[in-house]
């Protein structure tokens, strides 16, 4: 996985230094005298590419977004801003687990009957239904109608509420969807019907043995789910005006401020990167047979089985 | 194709399916043939009666500064639709290197692979924002962006669906027959690709209209005045809270657009599965 | 009542969208302990559908039946508490597939632990060491590592014998076998035979053996019940069945088996036609379209079961004795 | 040596290894046989005993490492092979799995010739797969169905069509009837011995089932773990087979005869899994093995009468 992230920042850096008027070069250049460039002027090549690459990815590991030299305290702007991503990001992700694999189960288990048609017709709905329609209904709801919940702003927790189910929405249809078909792929198969031979519960043989199984396609799939959550932020702090790094994105975008679109593009492609990593390491953790072909490294067999 | 025939057979005997079909073609041809009809232009500012709600001469109401609602989302029509299928078709040029990567393997196989991983591990949102950034803002032209983000599941699906024909018997036979590789790609490889690829297809052009909207909604794009179904219903944020028909008109114009599309790919995906497997 | 488990006229159905399968018709057949019975017939014939709905284990299906009891206990009045105990604890299962009977995510010592702990309560040190002498019993050289080790660490003969060992780990009474040995290399499957004839001869257990190979059967079974299209067409000891078959399926069955004898070029006796179809079995006998001797009474009326002494029954209008190469 | 169809000599083809520590597989460890015309050499072995490798590699479908093919005394182990498709044809294993559900049945049968621009029209095609159609005892407007609508005993049979459609000399069947049961296995063995004398044709049939190969062998080859262990006429094999491993071969295939399958005692304990790379490779399952047999490989001794063997003990 690092060899792509950092293809991706090698991309991102050589198109920043080709863009016009873009401030790559100053906060990349060397010269400022720590150890960095102490190697590069003995190998005497403080200007070339290369270190300039080296540069750029050692400052944004520091978190340094080039706040020093140029925009005003892009870096820590950009930090405290994270922080309330992270929490609607997390929140989303976790109502999407919670709601969407015990549904996705259920379903899978009574198919066909009413409890799965309800399933899928939510799951459909709620996967048509763009956030801002979304956030739309629920203003109307909690705002206009009941006048429960405060619209705007961000402060106590009840602000939270209708920004994490925006997030959500997308989330749990498509966990639902996801668990659903890889728990009935697993009910199919042969090793279902041996533990039924073996006289084990239905609970036992769902929420055991078939979760475990199931969990491992589902988990393997966490990088769409981490890019759904992304656009449900984007609308929810837009909509719900909260200071999230997704609103700085947004109001950099409408105001043509290249360096801070980059800034948010790599932050939340760090993110997404670290999640793809994470979801490859669950997948092997929950299915042994990946966890050898990773560690044996799993040749291309097609010799007689 | 007798098969076609069957599978068009099945998907219409799926009532839901073909009820949301037509509703697609009938909001197709709003957009499409709806701006013969008005008499309003969808730039044509009139700020007397600004936030109309629906009347005999506005039926969807005007906006902010008096443009004719149903006007502009007819035109906004257009340019969703044009940038949603423009970016799916492009998305369909992922076809060729799955299918080279699953047939020939190995080496090629991982490098194709690699890259595919690469470029799928980023989102579809921030690569049109990146595309943005470098080919100027707005005119549409992030539809190119959105294809080539739209090509890595492409890929995928083709590249498996592809190592399935490849480990199947009929294909070795093909070349004891003397079929050479171009043969055998195209017959027997390019048939039986097709319905994977067709379903995936059917559930993307719907996740991806939404996306187009998201873009809207968030300014990015398309830039005023041309109008495009996001655009308008962000045009009706700032009266939420006084007159939310403002917002509810146009979105639920796109929900139901979605929706309809969603049940076609559903229709679609019944009918080709049992299609291929009774065959 | 000294039989183990019997079972009268059972029927399965599986409602689907092109209508109805009528897989198995009128299914009877008694079990006594100890006793290994074999049924076989061709796949379609409906032998597994049978088993599997004694034990429950049918899902989306209609079944209708006379009688099922084991060890006099009448099962369909079973709750399915009762039947699920019985199921893995008086009753033991192997199937076909070696590559897909085991959890592929859980431990080899998981499954087998998890299966005692089900039906007694054995602590799990307990169990483990009943399961290390069970993986032993069953001629696994190196039951640790295998108790370590996951499915797709083993061979498709090593799973089976996994499989029989967690079977037979809860000393069943039956044993209900599914084509254990089909799907494996004669050498091995050697083996697995003796394997499961000498444990029902020492632990008197009794089994049902399902299977399409006569040789297998003649090799295991003393008693037989031959299938053709959901229903039983003839049932005896092995000895008849082989050497004086009373039904022409049978009959044309033994002749169309390749024999061990070198020579090149030396044409099969066949059955002609082709098998029927699910959805619209033939009224009257089953095997009336594919039968060479059919007469008209055969496409109209279905056959009773005409006994030919000793237990040996045929379900055939024209059922008379004739001697094979036995005699 | 006049009439010989086809000779095979040292063919060797090894995969990578399935885990990064072990080293290549061997599937096929040098291994030679020849097939006269209108004769048919059995190859027989159990699962990982190279015999479908084999099959395969005769036909170039997988490429040897080493080793050489001659095909009517010219050598097609490099170069171009389709001159040589024409006359060399296969026949599968799996009868849904060998026909392209998306092609309709004419389409399938007339796939070679058409390749080979034998036919020009749709028609022509059609034509010719009614007439196979009919050799293979299916009926002639079958043409249009598709393969799903089939059972296998008919997708198999349109497998030997589609075969027969480029008129070869030469047919590798890769275990044709072990998906099929007893009463269709029985009709294409029959199908495929009527064909063997009607067109001159000669097989190389590889199969796990014995007695199958003995009802339609000439010589028969026992495989196992990619080495021929004994390669004889089918008489002698069955008679007074040389090689341990043909023997329990012959001894572990149950036969329906009750009284014959009485007297009989084998072994439970699990044989050792795992492959050797010195000496016989059956010597871990061979009652007689001794410690000659771990030095260097057997080497394939001609016990006479084109009988070879390849255990020193005997």
């Amino acid at each position: 996985m690092a060899p792509t992230f950092l293809a991706i920042m090698l991309v991102v850096f050589l198109l920043m230094s080709v863009l016009p008027g873009s401030n790559i070069n100053e906060f990349s250049s060397n010269g400022g005298g720590d150890w960095l460039d102490g190697i590069f002027s003995s190998l005497n090549m403080t200007d070339s590419i290369v270190a300039r690459y080296v540069r750029y990815i050692v400052n944004l590991a520091k978190g340094d977004f080039g706040e020093g030299r140029s925009s005003a305290g892009l870096g820590s702007n950009i930090f405290y801003r994270l922080g309330f991503t992270a929490k609607l990001a997390l929140f989303g992700f976790l109502l999407s687990a919670i709601i969407g694999i015990p549904a996705g189960t259920l379903a899978a288990v009574k198919r066909g009957g009413r409890a799965d048609k309800a399933v899928s017709v939510l799951t459909l709905v709620m996967s048509s239904l763009p956030s801002y329609a979304l956030a739309v209904v629920l203003v109307l709801i909690f705002c206009l109608y009941f006048n429960l919940l405060p619209p705007f702003g961000f402060g106590t927790p009840e602000y939270y509420i209708m920004p994490t189910m925006v997030v959500a929405a997308g989330g749990v249809a498509m966990t639902t969807r996801m668990t659903r078909s890889a728990v009935s792929g697993e009910l199919g198969s042969q090793y279902v019907m041996v533990l039924r031979a073996k006289g084990l519960t239905g609970r036992r043989i769902v929420w055991l043995h078939v979760m475990k199984n199931a969990l491992g396609t589902v988990v393997a799939s966490l990088t769409n789910l981490a890019s759904q959550l992304l656009c449900g932020t984007l609308i929810a702090e837009n909509f719900f005006s909260m200071p999230g790094i997704c609103q700085l994105l947004t109001k950099s975008i409408s105001g043509r401020n290249q360096h801070t679109v980059l800034g948010c593009v790599a932050v939340l492609s760090v993110i997404l990167m670290m999640v793809n990593i994470v979801s490859d390491f669950a997948a092997a953790l929950l299915s042994p047979r990946i966890k050898d072909a990773m560690v044996y490294g799993g040749g291309r067999q097609n010799g007689e089985s | 194709m007798e098969r076609a025939k069957r599978v068009i057979r099945l998907f219409m005997k799926n009532r839901l399916a073909a009820a949301s079909l037509v509703v697609f073609i009938i909001v197709l041809l709003f957009c499409i043939l709806g701006p013969l009809f008005t008499p309003y232009d969808y730039s044509t500012i009139d700020v007397k009666n600004c936030w109309q709600s629906p009347s005999l001469q506005h039926p969807m109401g005007t906006d902010g500064i008096g443009r004719d609602t149903m006007t502009r989302l007819m035109y906004g029509g257009r340019t969703t639709f044009s940038i949603t299928f423009t970016a799916v078709l492009i998305s369909l040029l992922g076809i060729l290197p799955g299918v080279a990567a699953g047939f020939w393997g190995g080496r090629v196989d991982n490098i194709i692979s690699r890259i595919n991983d690469a470029l799928g591990a980023i989102p579809t949102f921030l690569m049109v924002i990146f595309a943005e950034n470098m080919m100027g803002w707005g005119g549409g032209n992030y539809r190119y962006a959105m294809g080539v983000a739209l090509i890595p599941p492409i890929v995928r699906i083709a590249r498996s669906a592809t190592m399935e024909v490849v480990g199947k018997e009929y294909v070795e036979a093909a070349r004891a027959l003397g079929v050479g590789s171009t043969g055998i790609i195209l017959t027997h490889i390019m048939r039986n690709i097709l319905s994977p690829i067709i379903v995936h297809v059917s559930s993307s052009l719907a996740d991806t209209l939404v996306m187009c909207t998201l873009m809207g909604y968030l300014g990015i794009g398309v830039n005023p005045p041309e109008p495009e179904w996001g655009n308008i219903v962000h045009g009706g944020y700032a009266v939420i809270l006084s007159k939310p028909i403002q917002m509810i008109i146009p979105s639920s114009l796109i929900v139901i657009c979605v929706l309809s599309l969603n049940l076609i790919g559903n229709g679609l995906r019944d009918g080709l599965e049992t299609g291929k497997e009774r065959s | 009542m000294s039989e183990l488990l019997k079972v009268k006229n059972l029927s399965v159905q599986f409602p689907t969208d092109k209508g109805t399968v009528y897989a198995v018709k009128d299914f009877s057949l008694n079990l006594n302990p100890g006793e290994i019975m074999g049924i076989v017939g061709e796949s379609g014939s409906g032998k597994s559908t049978a088993a599997y709905a004694i034990m429950d284990l049918l899902q989306g299906a209609r079944v209708t039946a006379g009688e099922i009891s084991f060890q006099g206990r009448d099962m369909l009045s079973m709750s399915g508490e009762e039947k699920r105990s019985l199921r893995g604890g008086q009753v033991g299962m192997i199937f076909q597939d070696p590559m897909g009977c085991l959890d592929p995510s859980v431990k080899i010592e998981g499954q087998m632990v998890e299966m005692l702990r089900q039906h007694s309560n054995v602590t799990k040190g307990e169990a483990r060491k009943i399961s290390t002498e069970m993986l032993r019993s069953v001629g696994i050289t190196d039951p640790e590592g295998v108790m370590k080790g996951y499915q797709h660490q083993l061979s498709g003969g090593m799973r089976q014998r996994v499989m029989i060992a967690m079977m037979l780990s809860t000393q069943p009474k039956l044993l209900i076998a599914d084509e254990p040995t089909t799907a494996l290399d004669v050498t091995i499957q050697d083996q697995i035979l003796e394997l499961l004839t000498k444990t029902c001869r020492e632990n008197h257990m009794a089994m049902l053996f399902i299977t399409h190979n006569f040789g297998i059967v003649a090799r295991i079974c003393n008693r037989v019940s031959v299938m053709y299209g959901g229903m039983i067409v003839e049932e005896g000891l092995s000895e008849d069945i082989f050497y004086s078959p009373g039904h022409p399926y049978t009959r044309g069955l033994l002749e169309a088996i390749p024999d061990l004898e070198p020579g090149a070029g030396r044409r099969l006796k066949t059955i002609s036609g082709t098998p029927n179809d699910p959805f619209a079995p033939p009224s009257g006998c089953v095997f009336a379209p594919r039968c060479p001797d059919c007469t008209g009474i055969c496409k109209t009326e279905i056959p009773k079961r005409q006994d030919m002494g000793g237990g040996h029954g045929v379900w055939c209008h024209l059922a008379r004795q004739e001697g094979r190469k036995g005699e | 040596m006049s009439n010989e169809l086809l000779r095979v000599e040292n063919l060797i083809k090894t995969y990578p290894a399935r885990t990064s520590k072990g080293q290549p597989v061997r599937a096929v460890d040098d291994v030679s046989f020849s097939i006269e015309k209108g004769k048919t050499l059995g190859l027989v072995g159990e699962s990982g005993s190279g015999k479908t490798t084999t099959g395969r590699a005769v036909l170039r479908l997988t490429e040897p490492d080493s080793g050489s093919i001659f095909f009517e005394g010219k050598d097609i182990t490099k170069g171009n092979m389709r001159p040589y498709r024409r006359k060399m044809q296969i026949v599968f294993q799996s009868p849904a799995g060998s026909l392209d559900p998306s092609f309709p049945v004419w389409k399938i049968i007339s796939e070679g010739p058409k390749a080979y621009k034998l036919l020009k029209t749709k028609r022509e095609a059609v034509e010719l797969s009614r007439e196979l159609l009919l050799r293979v005892g299916l009926n002639s407007e079958d043409a249009f169905r598709y393969p799903g609508e089939f059972s296998g005993g008919q997708q198999q049979r349109i497998g030997i069509a589609r075969a027969l459609a480029m008129e070869p000399e030469f047919v590798v069947c890769d275990e044709p009837v072990s998906a099929l049961d007893v009463s269709y296995q029985a009709q294409i063995v029959n199908m495929l011995i009527d064909l063997r004398q009607e067109r001159e044709l000669s097989y190389l049939f590889i199969s796990h089932d014995l007695s199958v190969v003995m009802h339609l062998s000439d010589e028969i080859g026992v495989m196992y773990q990619g080495q021929l262990m004994e390669l004889g006429s089918c008489e002698e094999i069955a008679k007074h087979p040389a090689h341990p491993y043909t023997r329990e071969l012959l001894r572990a295939v149950p036969v329906a005869d009750p009284r014959k399958a009485a007297s009989r005692e084998s072994r439970i304990i699990a044989f050792p899994e795992g492959s050797v790379n010195r000496g016989c490779p059956y010597r871990l399952r061979c009652p007689v093995a001794g410690e000659e047999c771990g030095g260097e490989r057997p080497s394939f001794r001609d016990l006479g009468g084109g009988h070879f063997s390849a255990c020193i003990k005997e």
